[in-house]
């Protein structure tokens, strides 16, 4: 029995993807014991929400995933929707699925740069960001802000498509398959990384299901599970699609799912495109809407399929201004759980991969 | 690119498998190499620089501030008013209470002079479009409150009641007599009516300097203002004031004279160099019903003249009965209690939530004690005798049909009400058949002048035609509006031009949205509208009394500064950017002193700002934008606060290095200002 | 499968949870008692409710009510289950045994709300540290750093 | 007045080396940028040459850290124990035809044998820093640079063998153009075994950046991280031009002046090379670099001093 050496890896680490303290009892290299320390983060959005009017808290929500702002502004949004009962216009619903698409293509290449860095790949990292910052540069176009959005609004979106936008669009999600290629033949074929990453951090299936995993962590061990088609929402039912899934659930199988899944958004985005131009510019948000919205008392949940997975956002209305509670259900939480369980008995390089495959935003983790 | 079944992929076993591994080092060299020839994709930061989005939600920054800036005040000449009023609608920077008075009245440039406390020179701007602020001070139904950008708030700005504060104060200081204006045209133009559109017309032909020479049949000036709107709206003597000053600014005013029977009209064509019927619809409509021969059926418009000139319409101690949901309706029944009915019914097809009358008139109705029964639709009157006894109503089940057209479908249900006078107040009717006869001028056959309703032209070059002849039944601002676009058709024809071509600039029509009910119970009272008082109900329906009180000066004055002067990008301090602000960053302060008004306190808190942009986005008056700067480096933490004077920095390059705005306090600067002055 | 059949399906199945189903808002609604909430819990993981999605809690005053959705793939319904806990005694059964993926999600709630869950294998904050005093997204949680939102509209 | 001398080549060689990793890092960071579809450096001097000289005063002004509970005088010289031993090792190179600064008739060894010492550097920096992380960092360094020294020992033996002299002199002087193809696996074997000695991508283990953060130089800060720096890039250069001396004849191809730029542009090739490789590969795990080590490079190595001494012996 050798002596155990703990670790502290993080808060303020490379490889945590945020503020995420992980300690860490080796045997050697090998992890006998990992547990994430979170809460760094803790920015208590759901407390300030209920000191907030409806829509102050879609900044709020910018800050949860900030790889993904999109998402959880789209969230709260379908939540406050459902909680008000307003129609939301077609073209902002168009609109919305499209930045959503957008959106998962600029958060798993985050997602796959980071876990490529995770492993010594620096350069897949900037290829991948470079993807990103084109669809950064769409979004900035879109609403001006590059990070946190506060795009999708209580009853549409804040700003209809400028003009040439779709034409730039079109641009980008032509050639980003291209993109998607070269990282998958410099970084998925590629001995070290395959050696790194294939059979570590294995999480099978029934495990993935009952620890609440979604998103490509779930994907990746085949789970196949994704809310666009298994609980259709907003336009996803007119658009034609495939869900990537993995075999082994290893970590190379979630990332790579996450690639695949962008082929598969660039599909959507063009058909929504396609879709979007039969509708008049300009109905992008619902009529008569007013400047305080004040739902009546009650309760809502719904959901989205992040870039991490299922998230949602649960609201409860005592009838004033503001929110009397707001719980963001985020997945990369319930993905970071799944952490003491898959790297276990890996080494301690294998739970940096890990981790990078788990691909967790702190900001949603710790709120 | 098709997407596989399974992203699982292995390298084979043996030989092949190692041929593979080695060529994956291989590739990714490849790709590499291929990278560096396909050259950076980042700048070359001096010479090439960043270009953000021109959404981009960078600091912000004021185009101007109350107190540092001049308010944009809507004035000219009658012909170059339109091409204003387009420019700012084109640069989206047109009011909604100014686009959408059908006269283009500058409400919003009221609301500042009179916060300013320059009332004189808010009644003088309001005049210049809506030639008679007083009387449509009381009188209006006010368009631009109902495209108030206030809606969105809390409640419109009284716009109206300001009009009449303004002739009030107005008569306080003004001349003796105002002075004529200036003849630069040798032409002279008759205007038959002196109704508000024959008023209007006259007025701007009067400014644009040709001789006016008016025509009314009646012995006294005002035309349906005098005879239709009673007295309780609209007192007599202003609208004699009213009158009265244009008369001094140079009209010709001929009453009792009646064209076509005193005079005949091609002797008033001869006369002049064009001629403009302003002559509006003198006749009730009445439904050819049974029974309408019957004593006891009268006119809506007869019943209002009676009971306007003499006080008495022949119905004290009766019962009327008023067919009609409509304005006039609602004066016929309240003019009806006034001169002694003992019972009003007033009845019409619509519903209750969609009378066609404003819901403030019904409401003051009510009050008064009219009765009114919806969704009834008139049968036959019941006669014995040949007099009047009642009125038979059949139920209405709707009044449009799906695309909206008026096709009423009755039911079957019939009441019978008892009634001694039946007033129909369904509509009016011109009477053209004496003025127009020996003249060239063509009268359709359901008896409508023919004319153009864009250029206010006639059958005849040279006689044009506005106001109700030609809109029909019609608000008086909507009349004034045509006046002054037939002042336009008349300038453009007496100065040789065409009456409509391509230079000729149309008043844009924008559409505004319909503002949802604000929830008022939790706004502050004193950012809510200032309440009108009425005089009580059961007092003032016998006689008639104004019932409006209007405001006091400080009323006026505090009502005045809640206008977001939208669209003039100056800040006013509304702090609804501060109340929008999610994070608490905005401060804002305004010194409401008439004379130096000013926003005495904006400080913005960088360090707080979220870059979200809400502020910006609901700003009223576009005074709040985005700069396209995107560094920001400060020598001290306490310059992340930006005031006034840096709130107002020029926005332009790509820094915001320590302070490069004006001083801090945007009221210091102007008393520096004039004092250096 | 639609909340109708849902509702069939659970009062074939379990006929004492029937009178506790409501639909609402679109969702298919449980609310049980915290005694029964641990074999209601039971019940659903049998009828195939195999997604624990979140846990959560809402501060009612007097009463805390916990939050749970379930979600079944493969009759793709969800259900929102409800318990009221007293203020006072704020204590429930712990499901971390029916669904691992509870252990997180009970821990968060009993960081910020104070909710002791019994049968939990390690029950400590987890977003806040360790010595932090008091639950804060309670209402009644008072702290002189939190600004108020000036109440005005 | 030989030990004047060699005191002035002491201060060739650290000027050397410093120069050398001045322009290195300058031209990894091209070379990086480029093809990470970045720039570079850009700001200072065309092409951004001068920043290094604006970093160097940077690192020298910049606070000198001990971080609480450090082994104080450990920490502060350690670092001096990993530059020294490679910057002996320059002492050896051929530059010239027929001329090293020690022309040792052992050289080989001691270009093999000195570097050596600084993984005892390396370990004594990890265990002084007071960091889990830094003595992981210390421990793979330690277990890499001393396995990689068989395979690296091994190829190198293959060209001795051939020349039958440990001096690297002689060597050159006998060095024939196939020897080339003959030692090429040598070559590739050494080239590699030196990349993995001095921790760089894909094999920088002890100072994976995304596990250990700098690993066992991670609480170093201002001058004695550059020394770690200078170290890291003096080995390459030293590696690079000593691997050109041995297989590729170096200063043989030409005599004079011509020679050596010739001797000195094959080993920035070479150096260029191995930075295209950090910056294109993903970085191995400790356990698949042993195996590595042991089961390819060693046998490899081994084959190649069997053909090379049937050859010899042919001959």
């Amino acid at each position: 029995m050798s002596e155990r050496l703990v670790v502290n890896i993080g808060p303020s680490h490379p490889s945590t993807h945020g503020v995420c303290r992980i300690v860490v009892e080796l045997d050697g290299e090998i992890v006998t014991h990992a547990e994430p320390i979170i809460g760094h983060l803790h920015r208590g959005i759901e407390k300030m929400a209920e000191n907030r009017t409806y829509l102050q808290i879609v900044p709020l929500t910018d800050r949860l995933d900030y790889v993904g702002s999109m998402y959880a502004n789209w969230a709260y949004c379908r939540a406050v929707e459902r909680l008000a009962g307003i129609r939301v216009p077609e073209r902002a619903e168009y609109i919305r699925v499209i930045v959503c698409e957008l959106q998962r293509i600029a958060s798993h290449m985050m997602g796959i740069g980071s876990a490529a860095a995770d492993t010594g790949a620096f350069t897949v990292f900037m290829y991948a960001f470079e993807q990103r910052e084109l669809v950064v540069d769409l979004f900035e176009a879109l609403c001006g802000s590059r990070l946190t959005y506060n795009y999708v609004r209580p009853g549409g979106v804040s700003a209809d498509l400028p003009d040439g936008w779709v034409d730039r669009c079109r641009t980008f999600i032509k050639g980003h398959p291209d993109a998607m290629r070269e990282i998958d033949r410099m970084l998925f074929g590629n001995v070290i990384f395959r050696a790194r990453t294939k059979g570590i951090g294995v999480l099978d299936a029934a495990d993935a299901v009952a620890w609440g995993a979604s998103g490509p962590v779930a994907r990746g061990s085949g789970v196949d599970y994704d809310l666009r088609r298994d609980d259709p929402y907003s336009m996803y039912p007119r658009f034609d699609f495939t869900v990537p899934l993995g075999e082994r659930g290893d970590s190379y199988d979630r990332a790579r799912v996450r690639l695949w899944e962008c082929v598969e958004s660039c599909r959507i985005v063009e058909q929504a495109l396609d879709q979007l131009a039969e509708y008049e510019p300009g109905v992008i948000m619902t009529e008569g809407l007013p400047r305080l919205l004040a739902p009546g008392r009650g309760d809502a949940y719904d959901h989205i399929e992040s870039a991490r997975g299922c998230l949602g956002v649960y609201l409860v209305s005592d009838g004033g201004v503001c929110p009397y509670r707001m719980k963001v259900r985020s997945p990369a939480f319930s993905n970071l759980a799944l952490l003491p369980l898959l790297a276990t008995g890996h080494t301690l390089s294998d739970l940096i991969v890990v981790l990078g495959s788990l691909d967790p935003v702190f900001g949603e983790v710790d709120r | 690119m098709r997407t596989p079944q399974s992203v699982t992929d292995d390298f084979r076993d043996g030989v092949a498998g190692f041929l593979e591994r080695t060529r994956s080092l291989i590739t990714g060299v490849m790709v590499t190499v291929r990278a560096v020839r396909r050259g950076p994709v980042t700048v070359r930061y001096p010479a090439e620089k960043l270009t953000v989005s021109d959404r981009w939600r960078g600091p912000l920054r004021l185009r101007g501030a109350l107190g540092a800036d001049t308010m944009p005040v809507l004035t000219g000449l009658p012909t170059t008013h339109n091409e204003t009023i387009d420019g700012l609608y084109h640069a989206e920077r047109l009011p909604g209470c100014v686009g959408n008075c059908p006269a283009n009245v500058d409400a919003r440039g009221q609301a500042y002079l009179i916060a300013d406390d320059r009332v004189a020179e808010a009644y003088e701007l309001v005049r210049e479009r809506n030639i008679m602020p007083g009387v449509l001070g009381r009188i209006c139904h006010h368009p631009c409150e109902s495209a108030c950008r206030r809606n969105h708030y809390d409640e419109p700005i009284a716009t109206r009641p300001l009009h009449r504060f303004a002739f009030e104060e107005f008569q306080r200081v003004r001349p003796e007599k105002l002075t004529p204006c200036e003849r630069t045209r040798q032409q002279t133009v008759a205007v038959i009516g002196s109704g508000p559109s024959g008023m209007a017309a006259a007025y701007d032909l009067l400014r644009l300097g040709y001789g006016v020479v008016m025509y009314e049949s009646d012995e006294h000036p005002g035309g349906a203002l005098r005879t239709g709107v009673p007295a309780y709206r609209l007192p007599r003597e202003v609208l004699g004031r009213e009158i009265e000053d244009i008369v001094e600014m140079g009209l010709d005013l001929k009453c009792g004279v009646e064209i076509g029977k005193d005079l005949p009209l091609g002797k008033v064509v001869q006369d002049h160099d064009a001629v403009l019927l302003a002559v509006g619809l003198q006749q009730s409509r009445i439904l050819p019903l049974p029974g309408t021969d019957s004593r006891g059926v009268r006119g809506a418009l007869e019943f209002l003249r009676a009971g306007n000139r003499t006080g008495d319409a022949g119905v004290r101690g009766k019962r009327v009965f008023v067919v009609g949901g409509g304005n006039v309706a609602v004066d016929v029944a309240r003019v009806a209690l006034r001169v002694g009915a003992s019972e009003v019914r007033l009845a019409c097809l619509e519903g209750e939530d969609e009378m066609p009358c404003h819901p403030w008139e019904i409401a003051e109705a009510l009050d008064e004690g009219v009765i009114a029964t919806c969704s009834l639709g008139p049968d036959s009157v019941v006669s014995r005798d040949g007099a009047v006894v009642g009125m038979r109503m059949r139920a209405c089940l709707s009044v449009f049909d799906e695309t909206g057209r008026f096709a009423p479908k009755m039911g079957d249900e019939f009441t019978e009400f008892p009634c001694d006078v039946v007033v129909f107040a369904i509509g009016q009717a011109a009477k053209l058949d004496t003025l127009v006869a020996g003249t060239g001028l063509l009268v359709s056959g359901r008896g409508q002048l023919q004319a153009s309703g864009t250029d206010y032209t006639t059958s005849v070059p040279g006689v044009f035609a506005c106001g109700e002849v030609i809109t029909g039944p019609g608000s008086a601002i909507a009349s004034i509006a045509t006046g002054h676009e037939a002042a336009i058709s008349i300038d453009r024809y007496l100065s040789g031009l065409a009456v409509d071509d391509d230079a000729r600039v149309r008043r844009p029509v924008p559409r505004y949205p319909h503002y949802p009910p604000v929830a008022l119970e939790d706004v502050e009272p004193d950012r809510r509208r200032r309440p009108q008082r009425l005089e009580p109900p059961d007092e003032r329906v016998a006689d008639f009394r104004p019932v409006e009180h209007g405001f006091t000066r400080d009323e006026a004055l505090l009502e005045a500064g809640r206008c977001l002067q939208c669209g003039s990008e100056v800040c006013v301090g509304c702090t609804f950017c501060a109340r929008t602000c999610p994070d608490l960053a905005l401060t804002v302060v305004r010194d409401d002193t008439p004379g130096s008004r000013c926003v005495a306190t904006y400080e913005m808190d960088l360090t707080k700002c979220c870059f979200c942009g809400l502020c910006a986005e609901q700003c009223p008056t576009n005074a709040l934008v985005h700069t396209g700067q995107y560094e920001l480096s400060f020598y001290h933490r306490e310059y992340t606060t930006f005031h006034v004077g840096e709130m107002l920095r020029s926005g332009e390059g790509t820094r915001a290095t320590g302070r490069d705005g004006g001083p801090a306090d945007a009221c210091a600067e102007r008393v520096v200002g004039e004092e250096a002055r | 499968m639609s909340l109708v059949e849902l509702r069939e399906h659970l009062c074939a199945t379990f006929p004492d949870l029937c009178p506790l189903f409501s639909i609402e808002f679109g969702d298919g609604v449980l609310q049980v008692g915290p005694e029964r909430l641990h074999e209601a819990m039971e019940g659903l993981k049998t009828l195939g409710f195999d997604m624990l999605g979140m846990v959560t809690a809402v501060d009612f005053g007097e009463e805390f009510e916990l939050v749970y959705r379930l979600r079944a793939r493969e009759m793709g319904v969800a259900i929102i289950v409800r318990a009221r806990l007293p203020r006072h005694t704020p204590r429930a059964a712990s499901v971390t045994d029916l669904w691992p993926a509870a252990d997180w999600h009970e821990r968060e709630v009993y960081d910020l709300f104070g909710i002791v869950f019994e049968g939990h294998p390690d029950l400590r904050r987890i977003l806040l540290p360790d010595d932090w005093v008091g639950h804060p997204l309670r209402k009644d949680y008072e702290d002189p750093s939190i600004i108020r939102r000036p109440d005005y509209r | 007045m030989s030990l004047l001398l060699g005191f002035a080549y002491g201060l060739a060689a650290v000027g050397l080396i410093a120069g050398g990793a001045v322009i290195g890092v300058w031209w990894e960071r091209k070379v990086a940028g480029r093809i990470q579809l970045r720039l570079g450096p850009q700001q200072l001097g065309p092409a951004g040459v001068f920043q290094m000289l604006a970093d160097v005063p940077k690192l020298l002004f910049k606070e000198d850290i001990v971080p609480y509970g450090a082994d104080r005088p450990t920490f502060r010289y350690a670092p001096m124990l990993v530059f020294a031993p490679i910057a002996a090792s320059v002492a050896v190179v051929p530059f010239w035809a027929g001329w090293a600064p020690l022309d040792s008739v052992v050289g080989v060894a001691f270009f093999l044998a000195v570097p050596s010492v600084a993984v005892l550097g390396m370990l004594l920096s990890a265990w002084a820093s007071h960091n889990t992380l830094s003595t992981i960092g210390g421990m793979r360094a330690a277990a890499q640079m001393v396995s990689y020294e068989v395979p690296r020992t091994l190829a190198v033996l293959s060209v001795v063998v051939l020349a039958g002299s440990l001096q690297p002199t002689e060597i050159t002087g006998a060095w024939r153009w196939w020897w080339v193809p003959l030692t090429a696996v040598g070559f590739l074997v050494y080239l590699i075994a030196s990349v993995a000695e001095m921790n760089r991508g894909p094999f920088d283990l002890p100072e994976a950046e995304s596990e250990l953060v700098a690993g066992y130089f991670a609480d170093y800060s201002g001058f004695r991280w550059a020394i770690f720096m200078m170290a890291e890039y003096g080995s390459m250069i030293a590696a690079a031009l000593f691997g050109t001396a041995l297989f590729l004849g170096g200063p043989a191809w030409f005599a004079g002046v011509g020679g050596l730029i010739a001797y000195v542009g094959v080993a920035c090739v070479i150096i260029t090379a191995i930075m295209w490789a950090k910056w294109t590969f993903p970085r191995m795990r400790q356990d698949h670099l042993m195996t590595f080590c042991w089961t390819v490079l060693t046998p490899l190595a081994l084959v190649q001093l069997l053909v090379a001494g049937a050859v010899a012996v042919w001959l």
